[in-house]
């Protein structure tokens, strides 16, 4: 059987690895739509077709369990992201707590309306106290995938994105700066099986496989705290 | 002729500055000519006749009903063709396929006239694969005028068709538009500037002015009126009917009797003993004189009694009516030369007539 | 079939039928608003265009409430057991015809502007009726209108992105046309992948558009005079 | 006249049926007809010179050179006015602005008519404020004709551009376009169709037959040969220069002597003794008598002698020229009348003038 | 100035500025591919015309590119000492006028193929230069065409989402337009926002069109015969 997953843009990378292991152990199939959090959101609270949802917060499956387009109780944390200020400027920086607060140029992150990676930067910068002063520097992606391409195109100087992403990154050498997790609320990132998929055998399969060890092995390798 | 094959149009139609307001009863067939200046309204009647203007009115065509108060046929369902002003050939047709346009669209069964007669009588068969951009201005007309005949219409108009067309063409067009109007016996309405071309064409005269019919009436009628306000001016003159009495092969001459004498004219091939023809006299070749002279170049001399004389139809000229038997003639002469030959009505004179023309 | 291929395949019937019902919606729109001295000429000529004015992405958010389930359009499709439209490739088509309307309108408009009106009479008075006029007059000497209006609306459907990602979401072999592949190359971060997409569609479109216009310009009547 | 003060224009250009090939030398004042059957090359002659058709060749106007081998002044530069075949009126602008568009290009020192002037000759001023989808075909070709002149051309190219105007409307332009060819003393080329046209108006004749020339020479004495090649037909005549002598108001005649003789002709407001004028005498109004017979109509009559006759120009027609004076006179004789009156060269008879016209 | 009509400010601003650029840079090009017999006519026509097949995510990540510090014209502006343009409000104008150059030289192209060459010709008879005919007898008869091409091109830039979002980084009163704002919104789930900009955004356009057309329709030389 075959099952339709939406997937928040910085799971993108580790997704596709977790598809292919997923195929050849269970001969399920899954195919995947990527966006932000918040498109893909509004997209199912409209009917789209998804019969699972890999959100990049909690609150977002909550509310759908909340208005019977998911099945209640079926919400789990699969990930937790970590977030990484990034430049693939090698020399930009050693410190990035420093860079902040030194004279940054633009500076990328996600839309905090729909990315919670964008949410994450945020209160990063609030911690730090620098929220109004950098805020003229500030440029959003809608997703955190088009956060990193900012960065990744050298139009952002660096940008807060998420460590998979970084990860994933085949470019010579940059800067990176793990975020400290308590300069923000965590990223918990939770999936919920939609209505649609509620009876589709390869939806659940995927769930069970999401919460096994050999994926929350791969999520990890990737740069995700587990839960 | 019956009510009913007749045309008989009545219609209002206002512009800006120009309103146009006529009734027009005018025969169901032969050529009628529509005279009259510049901006008079010409065009616009021809236009409210095939239904591209809107107008109130009436209009009866022969035996159909086009118009009325209430109902107005569509212009495609009217069996006319239009030979427009300004030539509208279709710029992405061949002009094989503009003159076959119309063509396809009549039944078959309705069609008087093959394609090919008429690339004939038009000399189009060199243009028939060219694109209208590439013709010439001659060209443009002639393929105009037959795409509208190969309709095989039931009234055809036309505005100004040979305008464009050098003497040579349009003599050698209007013997084949004449026949089309003997062949198809349809009726044609044909503006024209020409005075020349309308004295020999038209059966029927329409004059206009500042939108209304200000006179109209048989030709024969009307060019032997001397009062009448055609401005003909030059070209005023008579059409009689005769019959070819002798042929001069050698002097390539032929006599015409008339009721009221004979006249010589120039033979054509076509002509031969025993043919009824028409002949136009001009006013302006007609002259007058109180005794017979034979040692002159003129030969055709006809006695003929004064019968009308208008004065100062123009400044300086005047218009004498002439009866040569039963046969009206117009001598067009200065008003100077009839007082000095002191005409009065009933004076018997020699009328010497220098030029007679074949009118088809 | 390969992701990839059927993206391809996908993009390209979406268009082709996307242009082909544009053409047959927008025609007699445009000849109604090119040739209509109707009060309503100038406020439904602003209609046609309103697509144009919003995001697409906005554009697709209406157009999912609008078909959804609780949309006059969702409960209209779903009396008619039709299903809701949304998600599905007939949605698309909806949607995309929508969005376009404006590019084949807009020229065809033009094009029966500028047409010549003593040609429509001339054919009216050998015996064309105003069908006939349409089709052996109008529509050939419009043709560059034609061509616009095919080219303007094929090509926007295949770059259209915004609606249909919002209204398609990407599901294979069903909604996921080639824009939104190449779109989630360049968020996977496969950029190769993505050049290769992006270089094919263009060499693609660059021959199509080519071979187009020379045909064009091939048949075109000629300004001699 | 020297030969900068020429037009000398030498082109050949080829289409996919039709070749011009010609090489003119034409004066550089007064009005040149150029004539010929349709579809033989005028219109294509007319844009070479203009310059909207690019052909091999060589151009020079007067004391400038339009074109040679390795350069060709682009059309805008060259200070000419055409008159197009089918006029070309901006759509989108007024008849004002239409006939000022031209006007206003041109420098105000170089400027030589006024558009007041214009306006008055050919009625324009109640249409000034159409615009010309309003106009009728002859108003059209009115405005066409006033917009071409407000440019002061030092050449002016016209194209059959009295074809859509009535006899009166003709009639009224002509004497303005006279007039104008005198005051601006330009050379004018006028293509028309029109033998009348022609014989009235040109100085010169072009004759031409599928892309060449076939004859050119000045009109006066082309139209007095009798073998010339000019199918003038019915216009045949010629042209003679004269004073008013006399102005008889009564009958609204006037008196023109010339080297030769006296004729008299129908008298115009804008005539007066002692005027210089050109009059016109066409072959077909002139008959011949063996004796003068003062009891007609006919009040012209002149002693002449028998010059030169052209039997047979056209079948049954003969063409004979005739001295009255040093001046000559053609007449158009059945060739059964030449023989009947054994008209021999060097003969004494009496010329019968019907009609004669002023020319200018 | 609250965010909202700092959108709304921008969005017209960007809009006027780009359709005001693209008649500048369209008009000439239409010109030539009307006039010109040039083998690379068609080529040219389909290189104008390819911005419109590539999805504007796509085009603004490859726009991304090229006007960064790595890409062509990102190096070029930093050698001029502009720095570089994207998330500036010149990027935008820029990426705009690219992307919607095909809306404006295809109607003015066809506009202008569709003039009566005789009417130039007259033109020039009457002392008026090359570019003298084209302003005084080729442009205003081309109105519709460049009616269209306006408002094409203007409502394109209006409603234009995915370039935008791509290379502006929506920073407000830079370059966070209103599309931009509205699918901020939609996604926020804040739709009373939304519909209300939506609605107004429609409202506003739907006055102009209307009034862009009437006036259009005023001066219409009419079709008369
Ligand atoms: N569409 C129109 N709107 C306003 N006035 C018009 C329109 N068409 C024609 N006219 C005017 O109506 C009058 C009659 O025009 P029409 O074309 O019938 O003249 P016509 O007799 O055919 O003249 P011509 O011999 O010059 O062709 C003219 O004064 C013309 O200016
Ligand atoms: N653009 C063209 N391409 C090909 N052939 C052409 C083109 N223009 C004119 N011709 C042909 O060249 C010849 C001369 O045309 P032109 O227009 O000069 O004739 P014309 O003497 O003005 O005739 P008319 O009195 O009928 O206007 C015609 O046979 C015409 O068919
Ligand atoms: O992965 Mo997100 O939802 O773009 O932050
Ligand atoms: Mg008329
Ligand atoms: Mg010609």
């Amino acid at each position: 059987e075959q099952a339709t997953v939406a997937v928040a843009a910085n799971f993108t990378g580790t997704m596709t690895k977790l598809i292919s292991l997923f195929e050849q152990q269970t001969g399920h199939q899954v195919q995947a739509s990527y966006g932000s959090t918040g498109k893909l959101y509004a997209q199912i609270r409209h009917g789209a077709p998804y019969d699972v949802f890999l959100a990049a917060d909690a609150e977002r499956p909550r509310l759908l369990a909340e208005h019977s387009v998911a099945v209640a109780g079926s919400q789990f944390p699969y990930a937790e992201g970590r977030l990484v200020l990034w430049s693939r400027n090698p020399d930009l920086f050693r410190d990035g707590l420093q860079y902040l607060q030194g004279e940054p140029e633009r500076l990328a992150i996600g839309n905090p309306k729909t990315a919670p990676y964008g949410i994450a930067a945020i209160e990063v910068l609030e911690n730090l106290g620098l929220a109004d002063s950098l805020k003229p520097k500030l440029v959003s992606g809608d997703s955190i995938a088009q956060t990193f391409q900012f960065v990744a195109t050298g139009n952002a100087h660096a940008g807060f994105v998420a460590q998979a992403q970084v990860r994933a990154w085949k470019g010579n050498k940059d800067s990176a700066w793990l975020v400290p997790k308590t300069l923000h609320q965590p990223l918990s990132q939770h999936a919920i099986l939609l209505n649609r998929g509620a009876n589709n055998a390869a939806a659940q399969a995927w769930l069970e496989f999401l919460k096994g060890a050999k994926a929350q092995a791969i999520i990890r390798e990737d740069g995700y705290d587990t839960p | 002729m019956s009510h009913s094959e007749r045309i008989q149009a009545r219609f209002q139609c206002h512009f800006d500055k120009f309103g146009l307001d006529v009734d027009l009863n005018l025969p169901g067939s032969g050529i009628t000519a529509i005279f009259g200046h510049s901006g008079c309204g010409k065009t616009t009647l021809l236009r409210c006749i095939a239904g591209l203007q809107t107008a109130k009115g009436h209009l009866s065509v022969l035996d159909e009903l086009w118009q009325t108060a209430s109902h107005s046929w569509p212009v495609h369902q009217r069996p006319l063709a239009y030979v427009f002003q300004e030539t509208s050939l279709f710029p992405h047709l061949s002009v094989r396929k503009n003159l076959l346009y119309g063509y396809r669209r009549v039944p078959a069964e309705q069609r008087k006239i093959t394609p090919e007669q008429v690339y004939d009588w038009l000399g189009l068969t060199p243009l028939l694969d060219r694109m209208p951009a590439r013709l010439s201005g001659g060209e443009r007309q002639r393929v105009a005028i037959g795409r509208a005949l190969l309709t095989s219409p039931r009234l055809l108009l036309m505005d100004e068709p040979l305008s464009a067309l050098d003497q040579q063409s349009k003599q050698d067009i209007l013997p084949y538009l004449e026949r089309l109007r003997d062949t198809l016996a349809i009726p044609v309405l044909y503006v024209s500037h020409s005075t020349a071309e309308v004295a020999r064409l038209a059966d029927h005269i329409v004059m206009m002015e500042r939108g209304q019919v200000v006179a109209q009436g048989p030709l024969q009628e009307t060019l032997a009126r001397t009062d009448h306000p055609f401005r003909l001016e030059e070209d005023a003159g008579v059409i009689l009917n005769g019959e070819i009495a002798e042929v001069d092969d050698r002097w390539t001459l032929c006599k015409v009797v008339f009721d009221g004498g004979e006249l010589w004219l120039r033979h054509h091939d076509h002509l031969s003993s025993g043919m009824s023809v028409r002949v136009q006299v001009l006013a302006r070749d007609v002259s007058i004189s109180l005794h017979e002279h034979k040692d002159q170049s003129i030969q055709n001399l006809l006695p003929a009694t004064v019968d009308h004389i208008a004065r100062e139809v123009v400044p300086g000229i005047s218009l004498v009516r002439l009866l040569a038997g039963g046969t009206p003639f117009l001598a067009r002469l200065t008003s100077r030369s009839v007082h000095r030959l002191q005409l009065t009505l009933g004076g018997q004179v020699w009328m010497q007539i220098k030029s007679v023309a074949l009118a088809d | 079939m390969s992701p990839e291929w059927q993206a391809v395949w996908l993009t390209l019937k979406l268009a082709g039928i996307t242009t082909l019902l544009l053409l047959i919606i927008g025609t007699p729109i445009a000849w109604w608003l090119a040739r209509t001295q109707h009060w309503l000429r100038q406020p439904i000529a602003a209609i046609v265009a309103l697509p144009l004015v919003l995001p697409p992405t906005v554009l697709g958010f209406y157009l999912l409430i609008l078909m959804g389930p609780d949309g006059a359009i969702g409960q209209l499709t779903e009396s008619l057991g039709l299903g809701l439209l949304p998600f599905t490739f007939e949605g698309l088509v909806v949607a995309s015809v929508i969005y376009s309307l404006p590019f084949t309108v807009q020229p065809l408009q033009n094009a029966f502007l500028s047409l010549n009106e003593n040609l429509l009479e001339a054919a009216a008075t050998l015996r064309a009726s105003a069908w006939d006029r349409f089709v052996s007059i109008a529509i050939p000497l419009a043709r560059p209108g034609f061509l616009t209006a095919a080219v303007l609306s094929f090509a926007h459907t295949i770059g259209e992105f915004g609606v249909i990602l919002m209204i398609g979401g990407s599901i294979p072999g069903e909604t996921k046309v080639l824009s939104v592949a190449i779109f989630d190359h360049v968020e996977a971060l496969e950029y190769t992948q993505a050049h290769w997409l992006s270089a094919g569609m263009l060499a693609f479109s660059f021959v199509v558009l080519v071979s187009l216009y020379t045909l064009n310009g091939r048949f075109q009547p000629g300004v001699v005079r």
